[in-house]
């Protein structure tokens, strides 16, 4: 039996059905991050884990006990804000000592504790700083820090990085990943950022309109997903439109151009329009051996850093090529025509009709 | 994003000057004393007896009323807080009745009340004290209401919540230090009103320092205008001792920061 | 996150009686009228001659009043806050000094004023005007700066100014529509303040409607409480009627919406 | 003479110095992000060249008009912000008219040209609604249309993707190219991240306490940074510590290995320390000719969607590798020892000593 089993919450909110019946099973160890546009009803589930919220109906089962109707000072589950929510009142070092004195743990081991959880967080040095002495990136550490101190069955975390500048938010995406990885502590991550859910978690699940689309590893959320909704907020996509020549062939047309697919919807048939879901990294300028191919036009250049992103017209379709960039060869310049080549293996759909 | 110089510094003096000369004329008016000695106004004050009965009287009942007022308010206005908007826009309906039943009506429905005789409850210490309670809601909720606003105190108690605290320790050791200054502005509004009231405690019988004031202005005008500079006086004391205790320079057993 | 549901309705029911105890025990005492008809001290009261001027005057300076304090106000409070933390402090400061001098301070200073002769300025309509723009300045101001804040009418100002929109512009077509529920708010304050208020007009010899009530209750109890809960209908259909005004079911001219 | 010149700015708050002498030249139609951290005096360039504040030093001039003490509704300065500040009550046609109206345009010219605007920003269909109405995305847009809308001389936009949902700051960083492509507006941009300044800049400023620490086009500011705090703020870097070996032959050491760079710090001699600054996507795991290599145990394997990351550990050393992802080649395991490669062209520096 998993160690913590969420099964069929529903909650609604005036009307609105903020969760509406979702179910999953978290091992012990765990990285989970739910992802999601706002108002897709990730936070709220967290809420519940949580016990800030109470659901409508389903249960919530964590190490065998039902704690649904716990409350939430019962359920030894951790929890970090956004917002970081330090008491302005005390030091980093009374801040993660909090947790432990409502314990009545000896001072002793409160002191040896709270200077272990701050050197972990890289803050050893900062112990008697008040929350409005530190940084947004120190605070969020400190909050982790404190979250951790009681020791919780479960920690949450709710988008602790989306109030933090780019910059610290990759520093401290990793943090979070060592130290969840260190302690093998059972998660549950919120974000709105694919980029975030793909590099920490174990598994994913994809929130939309407060039902989970999909359910996996990262790896298989990005290469395999699911729907079209998964698809386009998981990393970039491009759709491609074109209309079916020969179902039997797996064979159709974009603009004039013949190009073979592994699979079509059942229900598409000759002359019927279907959207190809073509990731911009998984179209090359460099031929491939039984790889399509699309003849266009270089209209755009985009620098990225470690990658460059070619915007590229083919007939009435636009989309994006990306790919890892050479400073030493130069990118094709704006006006120039390419060929753009893409492997059979790309997500067929039909649009919807109307 | 700046009006002109010359503009702003009007606004300031007109403001400064629509608050202040009163007190001005006033502070002259206590001084123009004829024939006698140039502060003989306020000696005259000092000495009287009734002077020091009754302001010992208000500050009292200015205490007792906001003693009274926070161990109601705090817990309220923290709960209706926390169950907002549910709960929060009927507290604030309630928190506003005081400035909407006229004291007058309070007073008229304590004597009800008392007429009808409800024992202990009658006492006119206990009505009087009952009314200032009434009175100092308003501003003592609004005070403390933006005070567990403007630190986030939702987030903090459900911070405080999944480290395993309870309702106790998170009123003491959170939601206490963290409104210290919210409750000390709401704490000196209601002092101040109540060293100044007037209209209650005569209906009720009491001779307190707005009464005694009153009565002294109806005879003796000049030694009325040094008495309301003491007070005003006094109220400033009260200011500093209260901006002390907030700025950490004087501390309240070891738990004070 | 939540105290128990019964803990909850208790803090509930007992905020409720503490406030509408009083109002149910002076509708008992207001019907207690002997071998009368039931309602006569309603009838005594709205026939009596006294009763329509008073109130009048009452209506009359409470409107002036929330007039005069919303044309100072509302431009020193939005001018303060874009200027903030600079001049903001002053300007509170300022805006506590009414809770601060009590009332009966105020008069003494303004009969100061008056007995040094101020030509056209010491007429008591003047003086009294000036009392009540003073004790109402308080309650506008936090309405007022409350409401600049919700609604971060600092960065819309930056943004009405980046599209070339002068001073004018901007307080008429963006700060006022904006700060409509504030203005609403911290006006209704002041009217049920000044609709109740009794220390500065009897001082200043006005038979206001606050004064008018005292009398009445020294005189004929029945007949005040009547008269107070008449006072306290008054202030209702007043709300009402603002209610109406903000949420748009009443508008006043084309620009409203 | 340059379209916008700024000279010399400087402003303190309260002691600390916020920008503390800014020149910079802007040509018209370009688009130059100021990059930095916050508190780096970037928002507070910005809102001195929008009038919002005044420099204690220094002068502004906008075609040839020195505009340093004009009033901000003088200068013709359209401003998007992080917070949209869309005026509440007006409808999104009636803040797009706003800076119309006030200069007296005629009622149909108002309304052509609103309408043109929001077709701009796509959302023509929604020009009725209030701004609580409309998602934030959306909010942005027509606050960019607004600011567009009196043909402002320049156009800023300080941190306006921040406040908004990963997936929606990709979308609109692209809308906001498009747009400032096809109006050819000059354009400053504020931000705090990278990625958006390197993919939108003709020229990029980076901002570090109150200076300018480098300018250029994104490709010089990533491929050859002037300093230690540009190469790590912009792009991520693996810092390797190594001894010098030989300042003559180039040749230093990482733990044992010989590494051979293109040029030391003028100061270092033999047995001093130094750090090579490499990017992750410059080390690969395939040899090429005259490569450094450094050979090393795989600590860790990330997912990045497109990408893939692994950390790596040689000696005392960690560092970053990344490539781009082929789903059909597995990626080494954790515990696999690998060799990695890197070309002698790589920034080396001195540590602060002590």
């Amino acid at each position: 039996m998993a160690y913590l089993q969420i099964r069929e919450i529903k909650r609604h909110f005036s009307g609105h059905r903020a969760v509406d019946g979702v179910t999953v099973d978290v091992q012990q160890g765990e990285f989970v991050s739910l992802l999601g546009p706002s108002g897709s009803g990730k936070t709220t589930l967290l809420r519940m884990v949580a016990g800030f919220e109470r659901p409508d109906a389903g249960t919530i089962h964590l190490e065998n006990e039902d704690i649904t109707q716990v409350p939430p000072q019962k359920r030894q589950i951790g929890m970090v804000f956004q917002s970081y929510a330090l008491f302005p009142n005390l030091t980093a070092a009374g801040n993660v000592a909090f947790g432990l004195k409502v314990r009545k743990e000896s001072s002793s081991v409160i002191t040896a504790h709270v200077a272990e959880l701050l050197d972990l967080v890289g803050l050893a040095d900062k112990a008697d700083r008040y929350p409005h002495q530190l940084s947004g990136g120190e605070q969020q550490r400190v909050a982790l820090a404190r979250a951790l101190a009681p020791s919780p069955r479960v920690l949450l975390l709710d988008e602790p990085l989306s109030a933090l500048d780019a910059r610290i938010r990759l520093t401290l995406r990793t943090e979070i990943r060592r130290i969840q990885r260190a302690l093998n502590i059972t998660t549950l991550y919120v974000t709105h950022d694919q980029e975030e859910a793909l590099i920490l978690s174990d598994r994913i699940l994809v929130f939309n309109s407060g039902r989970v689309e999909q359910v996996g590893r990262p790896e298989e959320i990005y290469d395999h997903p699911a729907t079209e909704f998964v698809s386009s907020f998981v990393g970039s996509v491009n759709q491609v439109h074109a209309v079916v020549q020969s179902p039997a062939e797996r064979l159709c047309l974009v603009g004039e151009v013949p190009i073979r697919v592994e699979a079509f919807p059942d229900s598409a048939g000759p002359g019927d329009s279907v959207v190809l879901w073509i990731r911009p990294e998984r179209m090359r300028l460099t031929a491939s051996e039984g790889a399509n191919r699309l003849p266009g036009v270089v209209e755009d250049v985009m620098f990225l850093g470690p990658r460059a992103g070619l915007r590229i017209s083919s007939g009435a379709e636009t989309f994006l090529v990306e790919m890892a960039r050479d400073p030493s060869r130069p990118l094709p310049a704006p006006g120039t025509a390419v060929d753009v080549f893409f492997s059979t293996g790309v997500l067929v759909t039909q649009p919807p009709t109307g | 994003m700046r009006p002109a110089r010359g503009s702003s510094w009007l606004v300031v003096l007109l403001g400064a000057a629509y608050f202040i000369l009163p007190l001005v004329a006033t502070l002259q008016f206590s001084l123009q004393t004829g024939t006698r000695p140039l502060f003989s106004a306020y000696s005259s004050i000092l000495t009287a007896s009734g002077f020091w009965a009754s302001l010992g009287l208000s500050l009292f009942m200015a205490l007792a009323a906001v003693a009274i007022g926070l161990l109601l308010i705090i817990p309220a206005a923290y709960w209706a807080y926390l169950r907002a908007p549910k709960v929060r826009t009927w507290v604030e309906f309630l928190s506003i009745l005081p400035f909407v039943v006229p004291p007058i009506v309070l007073v008229f429905g304590m004597v009800g009340l008392y007429g009808n005789g409800f024992g202990p409850l009658s006492s006119p210490m206990v009505l009087i004290l009952a009314a200032y309670g009434v009175i100092s809601m308003p501003y003592l909720f609004r005070s403390i209401d933006n005070g567990l606003r403007s630190v986030d105190l939702r987030t903090l108690t459900q911070a405080a919540l999944s480290l395993g605290a309870g309702w106790p320790v998170i009123l003491l050791r959170i939601v206490l230090p963290n409104l210290r200054t919210a409750i000390l502005g709401g704490a000196f509004l209601v002092f101040a009103l109540i060293m100044g009231e007037y209209a209650i405690s005569s209906m009720l019988g009491f001779n307190t320092f707005g009464v005694y004031m009153l009565l002294t202005g109806q005879t003796r005008a000049h030694a009325a205008a040094a008495l309301a500079l003491i007070s005003f006086a006094l109220v400033w004391v009260f200011v500093g001792f209260m901006h002390a205790v907030n700025r950490g320079n004087i501390t309240f057993g070891p738990g004070a920061r």
